[in-house]
């Protein structure tokens, strides 16, 4: 197992060297280095994109597109997400919610111009979900569907202002504010994620993981350094997060490289034998962005969450004969 | 205005990844240090004194947890902690362990500090609340606090508890930099956290109060109680001197607090 | 005869000997003195130091006396002779061993001897003088003012709205209830029993430790301010220096729910502890309350040396007595009321 | 009231007018002067608590069953002075305790009085290590 994760390894980074000239950047660069000599991999990043986490059905056998499909691609997606349009059902309306001036998805893909996030397994999908996973997710969903709003436990995690998707691990993109600062001190690195103003103060100092009976809903991370790449591993995960299956026994490991002033490689790979039949790897470079990071208080005003219960309250009584 | 807005940001940043920096695991052996000596001599251990860390809601590794009331909300919820037992885990004997969980399910009945009972030994010690240190020859005070719990700690005339207590029966000699006290005399009412474990009338305490530098103390505690455990263990962590200028302890007669908790069932018009 | 009803000989024959032990001032000495009567001058008294340097005080501590804090009415003089001290003691110990009629009230009760609790079986102080109050020289603590009389009376309207004493909890005294003792003070009064005290002293503190209800004084030495007066205690605030031999500690911030002699709660009281004897210390205090009283008063008593321990005294952990007069209450009225239902249905 | 209290020494009768010693709470709102009794039993466990030590006793009924009373008795904590500990009255003691039946009508009473099976008095007349004052 472990070999074969290192030759995944060797072939990722082999697989982004080879992107990274693709986009016609050197290599050779050196990130500077913070006053007590860590690689500097400080300041604000986003991973707004519009490349998908799983490769598109139709781009099957095709990791990759060129330059003239990358901007046909973002033309299409910059239409559908469109929400200034008011076309469609009364529904579909609604779903867009607010104009377009409020989102901030992205309207590129990513510069290696990947199909997907995803780089393993090859065809860019997440594999299959054993069938014990198979089955607590249809557990879930049926649990989800019966009760959608009998009570603010049965609202989704973003919606009940508890984790937003952006925080991860692993951190990937949403529909806006996918904006990530990180300031490094001796000993430490911390990610201040935007969504919902959640901090991840990563220790590199080598301790060992918490114990296994406490158990966080961003887990637990233990970083260091190889090379010029800081290296996370996540454990101690809650089951309530189940990041697209994935169950307790998660493991989870983040590798942040800088290859060029204004691009941070994030890649990640999951491992959770109890969840997916093979692990599998995802990368996204991150690109330099402008800060500030205002603060994201979600809980404090979160009305949405009273409305959506006392609509559906509402919508009971309605229904009683 | 935006650049102000990038200083606050970044200075909230850099304090929160700030306070983790001076978070160093506790239970680190003490360096070799040589407190100030007290007008007799011995290491002068006087001051206030207090806990910084989660032992009270639970002495072993813990994550957050909700609140037991539930209209206390995040005010009174769990939080986390990596516990202050040596090794990690209790070695409680079957029966006690089962006797800990139903503790801890039945803990808004059952936890003495709800009731505002004194807290016993060691918990007194890690509670949420400062107490004094005020050393004689002949006795060493420790005074809580909490429901103004108190602890004559003697050093000299050592004598066996005359009858059982909640604070238990001390008596204290010097080791060097360490004061250590033998405390036995308990009742079993008392418990050692909000998470509802506990100990038997047999228990033994040995605690060592060593200063570690002019603001903190190393505290260790062995526990001893055959009938509750398997074999003595141990619990360590630091204690932190208060150091504002105007530190006091403060009257906290939690009595009033509880009473209708505890006998409002019996007024004249129940309360409700 | 049922032997309950016997004085037992052994606490009369400890008491007549521990009257000839206690040391009784001389009358007509500087009231402010406590030297022995034992015919020979007495030498001034000088306390050894704790290590740092404090007059030591250390030690456990009685103020448990027969002697009132106010004069009898029909007493004049300042001080007994010896001999009428000592009647005056042996009646009212005889008294207090002395047993009550079965079938009544006060028989409702354990028996205090039988628990060592009746004072001629502990260490007891006492002097010739008729009262502890010294100022007023009469004896007696002043008239109130109008402002304190009017307080007095609408702390007493107040508790009478609550109800009855045995309604609930809160209506029950605050001794009772152990939240802190009525006479704890300051200024510390002595107890009915357990009039114990343990002083233990470190540099820049004197703590005083008060055995009923566990009630701890620390009393800094540095000089510190009185905390705003919106901070408030049961036992106030206190505050210390040394006049040369002796500790004078200063209490403010009290928050009137245990108000002395009808005080308000914003008493203060200055309180004055000198070693006069290696087994006595002199405790004097002075109450200021304009409010209450025109001009401040002042009394003393000696504190005698006693042996401890100091047990724990936890109260309110095991106060059974508490839930047992309320359920007690509540079950007599459901006996007066199926009593009236009766009544009626005849 | 025995006559003799009424005995006056001149200039220092009022000093009976000083306060009694001092009782915690209201013995007979707690128990009821019109139920006097007297058990028999033996010690299952003494608390010796404050504000007041309890005392269970083991009783038998009429019907031969056993049953267990708390009986109130005073704070313990002169007569540690004195001497005495938790092995002075050793668990299984036969005790005759007078006294007054609690007014709630449960198994509880106050101990007016605790005699040992020999007839002697609890604590008094040298039942107890030192008994008799703390005088050293």
């Amino acid at each position: 197992m472990k070999t074969m994760m290192r030759t995944f390894a060797i072939a990722l980074t082999i697989l982004t060297v080879a992107s990274l000239r693709v986009d016609g950047q050197s290599h050779a660069w050196t990130p500077p280095r913070t006053p007590d000599g860590q690689p500097d991999l400080q300041g604000t990043w986003t991973n707004a994109t519009i490349t998908p986490l799983e490769r598109p059905a139709e781009l099957a056998g095709k990791p990759f597109f060129t330059e003239a499909e990358a901007a046909e691609y973002e033309k299409t997606v910059a239409e559908r997400n469109n929400m200034d349009r008011r076309d469609g059902s009364p529904d579909a309306d609604v779903a867009r919610a607010y104009n377009d001036f409020w989102w901030d998805r992205g309207t590129k893909i990513v510069k290696t111009r990947r199909t997907s996030m995803i780089v393993d397994p090859p065809d860019g999908r997440i594999p299959p979900l054993t069938s014990e996973a198979q089955r607590k997710v249809a557990e879930r969903a049926e649990y989800r569907r019966v009760h959608a709003a009998d009570g603010p436990e049965t609202r989704p995690l973003a919606e009940r202002c508890v984790l937003w998707p952006t925080a991860g691990p692993p951190m990937l993109p949403s529909a806006y504010n996918n904006n990530y600062q990180i300031v490094q001190a001796p000993g430490y690195v911390m990610i201040l994620v935007e969504m919902i103003h959640d901090a991840r103060i990563i220790p590199t100092d080598g301790r060992p993981h918490l114990p296994s009976n406490v158990r966080q809903w961003l887990g637990d991370s233990r970083g260091r350094w190889e090379g010029n790449t800081l290296v996370v591993e996540t454990t101690n995960f809650t089951d309530k997060t189940n990041f697209r299956g994935s169950g307790d026994t998660l493991r989870l490991t983040e590798r942040f490289t800088r290859t060029d002033p204004g691009t941070l490689m994030y890649e990640f790979t999951v491992e959770d034998e109890a969840s997916f039949v093979r692990p599998w790897k995802a990368e996204i470079p991150m690109v330099k962005a402008e800060g500030p990071l205002f603060e994201y208080a979600c809980h404090e005003g979160n009305y949405g969450m009273e409305n959506v219960l006392a609509g559906a309250r509402a919508e009971e009584k309605r229904a009683k004969p | 205005m935006r650049n102000r807005l990038v200083t606050l940001t970044t200075v909230t940043v850099i304090a929160a990844a700030g306070v983790l920096l001076t978070t160093t695991a506790g239970t680190a052996q003490a360096p070799a240090y040589r407190a100030p000596r007290a007008a007799d001599g011995k290491p002068n251990l006087n001051g206030i004194w207090q806990a910084l860390n989660t032992a009270n809601w639970d002495i072993e590794a813990h994550a957050a947890g909700p609140s037991v009331v539930r209209e206390l909300g995040a005010s009174a919820a769990v939080p986390a902690g990596l516990g202050v037992v040596e090794g990690g885990e209790i070695p409680y004997r079957p029966e006690a362990l089962a006797k800990k969980k139903e503790n801890y399910t039945n803990r808004l009945k059952l936890d003495p500090e709800i009731k505002c009972y004194l807290p016993g030994v060691p918990r007194s010690t890690y509670m949420p609340f400062p107490f004094q240190i005020i050393q004689s020859q002949q006795h060493i005070m420790m005074v809580h606090e909490f429901a103004g719990a108190v602890r004559t700690i003697y050093m000299e005339n050592h004598v066996e508890a005359p009858a059982d207590s909640w604070m238990g029966w001390s008596n204290g000699r010097w080791e060097g930099e360490t004061l250590v006290v033998d405390t036995k005399g308990f009742n079993d009412l008392s418990w050692f956290d909000r998470a509802g474990n506990h100990h038997s009338e047999a228990l033994h305490v040995i605690e060592r109060f060593t200063a570690r530098s002019p603001e903190t103390l190393m505290y260790e505690v062995t526990i001893e109680d055959p009938k509750v455990f398997t074999r003595p263990w141990k619990m360590s962590m630091p204690l932190y001197r208060r150091v504002e200028r105007n530190a006091q302890i403060m009257e906290f007669r939690c009595v009033e607090f509880v009473e209708d908790l505890i006998y409002g069932h019996l007024r004249k018009q129940p309360s409700k | 005869m049922n032997h309950r009803f016997r004085v037992p000989a052994r606490v009369l024959a400890t008491l007549t000997l521990i009257v000839v032990l206690v040391s009784i001032p001389v009358a007509g000495q500087a009231p402010s003195t406590a030297s022995r009567t034992n015919g020979t001058a007495a030498k001034p008294y000088t306390p050894s130091r704790t290590p740092d340097g404090q007059p030591d005080l250390q030690g456990f501590w009685t103020n448990s006396t027969y002697t009132p804090l106010e004069r009898p009415k029909d007493v004049t003089k300042e001080y007994y002779t010896p001999e009428e001290a000592a009647a005056a003691i042996k009646l009212v110990a005889e008294r207090e061993n002395e047993q009550t009629e079965p079938g009544t009230t006060a028989d409702v009760h354990y028996d205090f001897s039988q628990f060592g609790l009746d004072r001629s079986q502990s260490t007891f102080t006492q002097s010739l003088r008729t009262s502890l109050i010294v100022d007023p020289p009469e004896g007696r603590i002043p008239s109130m003012t109008a402002e304190g009389e009017k307080r007095v009376a609408d702390r007493a309207a107040a508790r009478k709205a609550l109800g009855g004493q045995y309604d609930s909890v809160q209506n029950m005294p605050i001794g009772s209830r152990c939240i802190v003792m009525a006479g704890a003070g300051p200024p510390m009064m002595n107890a009915g029993y357990n009039a114990n005290y343990q002083i233990v002293q470190a540099a820049g503190y004197v703590m005083i430790l008060t055995e009923m209800i566990h009630d701890v004084r620390i009393i800094p030495l540095d000089g510190r301010p009185q905390p705003p007066p919106g901070v408030r205690q049961w036992t106030g605030v206190s505050r210390g220096r040394w006049e040369g031999q002796t500790l004078v500690v200063e209490t403010t911030n009290f928050n009137g729910k245990n108000p002395f002699r009808g005080a308000s709660e914003n008493m203060r009281v200055t309180e004055r502890f000198t070693r006069t004897a290696e087994d006595t210390i002199l405790y004097k205090f002075t109450i200021d309350d304009p409010s209450t009283w025109a001009k401040p008063w002042s009394a003393e008593m000696p504190m005698a040396r006693t042996q401890g321990p100091i047990f724990e005294f936890a109260c309110h952990e095991t106060n059974y007595g508490i839930a047992n007069i309320l359920a007690g209450a509540r079950a007599d009225e459901k006996r007066a009321a199926e009593a009236a239902a009766k009544t009626g249905s005849k | 009231m025995r006559t003799k209290l009424a005995l006056v020494v001149a200039g220092i009768g009022v000093l009976l007018a000083s306060a009694p010693v001092w009782a915690h709470h209201a013995f007979a709102a707690e128990f009821d002067v019109n139920k006097p009794l007297k058990l028999r039993g033996t010690l299952l466990k003494w608390e010796m608590v404050n504000p007041h030590s309890w005392f269970h006793l083991d009783v038998k009924d009429q019907d031969g069953k056993v049953v267990t009373w708390l009986i109130e008795g005073g704070s313990p904590n002169q007569l540690i002075r004195m001497g005495v500990t938790k092995n002075t009255v050793p668990i299984g003691t036969e005790l005759v305790i007078e006294g007054y039946h609690a007014k709630d009508g449960t198994n509880k009473a106050v101990g007016r009085n605790f005699v040992l099976a020999d007839g002697k008095r609890l604590f008094l007349g040298g039942s107890a290590p030192g008994g008799g004052g703390d005088k050293k």
